[in-house]
């Protein structure tokens, strides 16, 4: 039946855990508002045909009003309907709005046009999103110009990406294969062609991914194919790389985090790395925060806003300087200093200017 | 015929150009919208060639976007919205209301050249670049576009003042304009809608003005509230925007819903089958309108909480739709039904209303719109519920008050041929989108994946017979313009007011104000 | 809306009709003024709950005193707007005429209050959109408030200039000695526009300047 | 139309909005904590009742006026109050880096 519905439908494969449920959804809905609508119209047909004139002259006809039980009961029957799809279609939506606790975090960033990917562990891709199966991941994606919109459809999964925001999206693949990644909102003369694939590798195989091994394709057929011109991907996008802490530390040491931030316990001109993550910050204004991820990204993007008790508002903003995967690596690296290491270790402080953050440091992985 | 019609009572040019006779402006009107409709159909047209195949066909991406954001701006701007009440809103309501003119006569002529001025400045930055942002105008990318934004822009914000002047006349006629003996309960259902409608158009049409400003300003100027190099949220301008745009699909939704009303009843003589359920529905859909704007906005990275609100109140903007439908099937019940080209652009609304908007009440559920919301899935959706009911009830409306307006009659046999190839053309445009949508083709797409194609120039195909029954038509009804033989007063026997005076109507409509002492609908009184 | 002569136009009943036609048409043009200011108003409300303290702050960079004496301006004004059509409406016209001038004039100094408030924040550096340079306040939230600030005040300034106009209209009628008490709808709607800038001034005025 | 409203109520009216500004002025100089935004506007509402009222002569004019007035206010009470929830009620609203990158408009 499940089967049937879907091609009568057009819909692609039922590739997502959560997306055969929607089908489901989807076919009660459209069977209910199909047969609802063809009944109307047939009953419409039918009073044409039986009240037809045939060239009877016209005297009258008889004044009918709807009795207003009948008005009510159709009136509330369709209500209680709808009330139901949207009920059903709502909670569906939360789940679809919730990622797993446990999910694999990977940050993406759009721009015109292309997708940009960046792994826990420290790998990027770029158009390519590989993915292990059966397990969930959370989408953490942002946009460096314009609206996009990250859209797979054989996951049933799309959500809007947007400068300025954080947006996130999930799913959790059932097994290997390749699906399409379309950008579904309007984005200037790319549009059509910012696409890119998801490819969900088997836990195996991702593994062997995220420590730098080239996956091999799956076996089954991309349903996009391959001669496709505009498709931007990189397929030996995995080099094997430094993992996100370490990467942390060095965009830290790059862009003068550390000159006014220790990370050995000692406070300096701002407040030390070491314990900072979890714990609670009080500010001069006598509030209180706890410092999670959230807190790490906004000290870094809008400093002043909160300034901790017994230092000086002094640290420039790094708005539209530092890039997403180098601001998660940065919270990742303060995460993994829960404790003073035992010698102190002082990071190559090179390349950057005097002025602090006034260079951009230039990025192998992006492809303009 | 005591004194001469209004057409040819003043005679010249001029005496056009200068009019204040709600009749003419309403002509004015039709010819501007029919010009606007056929631009637009031209530009659907291209846009559909250049899908006929997955990769470039003749044109380039950025003509291709330009032309589909000109396609949207025409269609909805200069046609839909002021199709039916500009038109025939303006040509019957104060005749239907027993009243001599509008109440601003002046106001109302004003209107008609702020339409016309609008539409100039919107095509004039079509010619000195054109726009490419779609006719939603989203920040950030219509205000970094490098294509003339502000002019377009501009245009329409100056089209968004016209309507608002035309709904503000109508209300005012409505409430202070009617004849003796018209209680609000004795009003044609045409006039309901209409009436709904303008309230829409004045309290909507400021916040889109408003939006668009802002946008014109941003690109213009770089004054940017919506930016996010500054902090701003470009969803904030999508709130902005719905707020009138969601309303706009009921600005020209609901006045086709009058149209209909009038159609089924004159033409199965019969009552509706709940005057007050259409009547009071027309306010409850301009009401609850305004409450379900967060519908276009579900994966916008709207909240959580905003989407069940917006979803649950979208469900009961379904309900009063619905009563229109039971109530316009249950009209035909026991009547005596004559079957014409009108009724046969009746059917092909309810068949275009009812589909499109129980796959609207589908689009409107939260998880499913995750998949649809910005494919084909929705392009077919609103192009089948909106654009499909207000063609169908526009063209409906040409052939029913064709007589009122030029006292002529045009060919039958002709009419029901076009109107079946209009609803077949429709058909085969929309349908396969609806099917491509379920595949996951994202809207606004140049170019496509191949697998996509087979349903892609299906959709052209039907486009193309679309086009060709439009023109047949408007060319039918042209010819029975000059030869059509002469209608007579009241040729369809209808108990409807407009249809009191002469067919085309006199100068000022009345001898003498008339008197009302029915319902437009009271068939079981036999004809007068 | 024209001048309505002392006779009906031709397509109304009678003058009482068309008087009612046209109050009402008024209100609903003053219905569709406020959806346009509404929106700046949701902008607002909705950037507030997202930047609170930087609002905070920027509020606290206003001035009070030109804010604060402009509201009594604008509240006077409205006062006198109401007084010539009371005037009016008792065959006063001299009275009429001199409490329209002393509206002119009220409207005039709003004005130019505005706009030396406009000159000391462009002093400072504070621009709307991206010539915002202010460096007391670099955070986005200021920017936005201030962008905000122009767009609303700006805004509302058009409206004031068009009201002046609408009541210098209304005043050479009134120096023709137009407005008797069976015939005022002109002065009535006039004056119903120039209130309508008062009533949004009420709102704007705490919400910008006062530290909310 | 009920008409003649006497000059005196217009001085008392003017006189009731000069002490409602001046409340305002007062109160927001005092620290109210959460209550300070919704006083301010309760207080704004109130002197533009007066405005609408006795100024603008909704009370003379018709009840249709009036209705269409409320119907205006409520839509903006909509439009404001629906799209500060979404903004509120967002789970997770960081600042977001890498905008700067946006190339300039050509």
């Amino acid at each position: 039946m499940n089967e049937f519905m879907r091609k009568m439908l057009f819909l692609p494969t039922q590739s997502s855990t959560i997306a055969q449920s929607i089908d489901t959804l989807h076919y009660t809905v459209i069977a209910g508002t199909m047969i609802g609508a063809t009944v109307v119209f047939l009953v419409a047909i039918y009073f044409v045909v039986r009240y037809r004139e045939r060239d009877r002259p016209f005297t009258k006809t008889p004044a009918i009003h709807a009795p207003v039980w009948l008005e009510t009961s159709f009136i509330a029957g369709t209500l209680l309907l709808f009330l139901v799809w949207w009920q059903v279609g709502f909670a569906q939506y939360v789940e679809l709005a919730t990622a797993p606790a446990d999910s694999i975090e990977i940050y993406v960033s759009a721009k015109q046009w292309m997708w940009r990917f960046a792994y826990p562990e420290g790998a990027t891709s770029i158009a390519v999103l590989y993915v292990p199966a059966g397990r969930p991941v959370k989408l953490i994606m942002t946009s460096r110009d314009v609206i996009h919109s990250f859209f797979v459809p054989d996951f049933r999964v799309k959500k809007d990406v947007v400068p300025g925001h954080y947006t996130t999206l999930w799913f959790e693949a059932k097994q290997p294969g390749a699906h399409d990644v379309l950008c579904a909102e309007y984005c200037g003369t790319g549009h059509s062609m910012m696409r890119g694939q998801v490819i969900v590798l088997s836990a195996g195989d991702y593994g062997k991914f995220i420590r730098g091994i080239v996956p091999p394709l799956p076996a089954a057929e991309p349903p996009m194919p391959p001669s496709e011109p505009f498709v931007v991907t990189e397929q030996g996008a995995a080099q094997l790389q430094t993992s996100m802490v370490v990467e942390g530390q060095l965009a830290a040491a790059r862009w003068g985090c550390l000159r006014c931030h220790t990370v050995d316990g000692s406070p300096h001109i701002g407040p030390t790395w070491v314990g900072l993550y979890g714990s609670t910050r009080s500010f001069d204004d006598g509030t209180t925060a706890v410092a999670d991820e959230g807190y790490l990204t906004a000290s870094m993007m809008d400093p002043r806003r909160q300034i901790v008790a017994g230092f000086k508002p002094v640290m420039p903003t790094y708005q539209g300087l530092l890039e997403p995967p180098d601001t998660a690596a940065i919270v990742e690296y303060i995460k993994s200093l829960q404790h003073a290491p035992g010698g102190t270790r002082v990071l190559p402080d090179v390349k950057v200017p005097a002025s602090g953050p006034a260079f951009v440091p230039a990025e192998g992985t992006d492809v303009r | 015929m005591s004194a001469e019609s209004y057409l040819v009572a003043d005679k010249g040019v001029k005496s056009w150009l200068t009019t204040t006779d709600h009749k003419r402006i309403g002509i004015m009107f039709l010819v501007g919208v029919l010009v606007a409709l056929f631009l637009g159909g031209v530009f659907a047209l291209l846009l559909r060639l250049e899908l006929l195949t997955p990769g470039r066909t003749y044109i380039d991406a950025l003509t291709y976007n330009r032309f589909f954001t000109l396609h949207g701006i025409i269609m909805i701007f200069m046609f839909m919205i002021p199709s039916i009440p500009a038109v025939f809103g303006n040509f019957c309501l104060p005749i239907m209301l027993g009243a001599k003119d509008v109440a601003f006569p002046r106001l109302n002529l004003g209107s008609f050249y702020v339409y016309s001025a609008g539409v100039v400045i919107t095509l004039g930055g079509m010619l000195i670049g054109g726009a490419d942002s779609g006719w939603t105008f989203y920040a950030p990318y219509s205000t970094t576009s490098p294509t003339a934004v502000a002019p377009v822009g501009f245009g329409v914000f100056v089209l968004g003042f016209s309507s608002i002047l035309t709904g503000l006349n109508f209300i005012v006629t409505v409430h202070t304009m009617r004849a003796k003996g018209m209680s609000w309960l004795r009003m044609p259902l045409f006039v309901w809608a209409i009436y709904a409608t303008s309230i829409i158009q004045v309290l909507a049409t400021p916040v889109l003005a408003l939006s668009l400003a802002l946008i014109a300003i941003d690109h213009g100027f770089g004054l940017g509230i919506f930016d996010p190099r500054m902090g701003g949220d470009p969803v904030l301008f999508q709130h902005l925007f719905w707020f009138y745009s969601h309303p706009a699909v009921y600005i020209m939704i609901l006045p086709a819903m009058g149209v209909i009303s009038e159609v089924v009843t004159t033409f199965a003589k019969k009552n509706p089958l709940s005057y007050k359920g259409i009547a009071f529905s027309s306010i409850g859909i301009a009401f609850v309108g305004f409450l379900t704007w967060g519908h276009h906005m579900f994966v916008a990275g709207m909240s959580i909480f905003d989407t069940g609100v917006f979803g649950v109140l979208s469900m009961f903007v379904g309900i009063f739709s619905a009563i229109k439908v039971y109530n316009w099937v249950g009209t035909l019940y026991r009547g005596h039904i004559s079957f014409t080209t009108p009724l046969l652009y009746f059917f092909a609304f309810l068949f275009l209303f009812v589909f499109g908007g129980m796959t609207g009440i589908a689009v409107a559920t939260s998880s499913l719109d995750v998949h649809w919301t910005d494919t084909y899935f929705v392009i077919a959706h609103f192009h089948f519920i909106m654009v499909g009911g207000t063609l169908t009830a526009f063209l409906a409306a040409m052939h029913y008050w064709f007589p009122k307006m030029f006292g002529r009659m045009y060919s039958e046999r002709v009419g029901l041929f076009t109107a079946a190839l209009v609803f077949m053309g429709f058909f085969f445009t929309f349908f396969p989108q609806f099917l491509l949508g379920n595949m996951g083709m994202p809207r606004r797409y140049y170019s496509y994946p191949e697998r996509f194609q087979a349903l892609n120039v299906l959709s052209t195909g039907g486009a193309f017979l679309l086009g060709m029954g439009v023109l047949l038509t408007v060319g039918n009804l042209l010819v029975a313009l000059k030869m059509g033989p002469r209608a007579g007063k009241n040729p369809w026997q209808s108990m409807g007011f407009e249809w009191l005076t002469e067919s085309p109507p006199t100068k000022h409509n009345f001898e003498a104000s008339p008197v009302i002492d029915r319902g437009p609908y009271d068939y079981h009184l036999g004809l007068d | 809306m024209r001048a309505p002569s002392a006779v009906a136009a031709e397509h109304f009943e009678d003058l009482k009709q068309q008087g009612h036609a046209a109050r009402l048409g008024m209100w609903a043009f003053l219905g569709q003024e406020m959806l346009l200011f509404a929106g700046l108003f949701a902008l607002y409300s909705a950037y507030r709950s997202m930047y609170r303290a930087d609002f905070h702050q920027a509020a606290l960079h206003m001035s009070v005193a030109l804010g604060t004496a402009n509201t009594f301006v604008l509240l006077t004004s409205s006062l006198t707007v109401a007084l010539s059509i009371w005037a009016a409406r008792a065959r006063r016209p001299r009275a009429c005429i001199g409490f329209l001038i002393a509206t002119l004039l009220l409207a005039a100094a709003f004005l130019v209050l505005k706009f030396t408030e406009y000159g000391h924040h462009f002093a400072e550096g504070i621009f709307p959109g991206r010539y915002y340079h202010f460096a007391e306040l670099p955070q986005h939230g200021a920017h936005i408030f201030f962008t905000l600030y122009f767009f609303m005040t700006g805004l509302h300034a058009l409206h004031v200039i068009a009201g002046m106009g609408v009541l210098t209209w209304v005043l050479l009628h009134a120096l023709q000695h137009h407005w008797t008490p069976e015939h005022h709808v002109g002065i009535e709607l006039g004056g119903m526009y120039w209130h309508l800038v008062d009533l949004i001034w009420i709102f704007i005025w705490p919400l910008l300047y006062l530290v909310l | 139309m009920a008409h003649e409203t006497r000059a005196s109520t217009y001085l008392w009216t003017w006189l009731a909005l000069v002490v409602l500004a001046v409340a305002t002025y007062v109160l927001s100089r005092l620290d109210l904590g959460a209550l300070q935004v919704p006083i301010a506007l309760l207080i704004a509402l109130v002197k533009g009742l007066f405005v609408v009222m006795v100024f603008m002569h909704l009370l003379e004019h018709g009840a249709t006026s009036r209705i269409f007035f409320g119907i205006a206010f409520t839509f903006i009470l909509l439009l404001i109050s629906l799209s500060t929830a979404d903004v509120m009620t967002r789970e997770q609203d960081l600042p977001v880096p890498a905008s700067g990158a946006l190339a300039p408009r050509g």
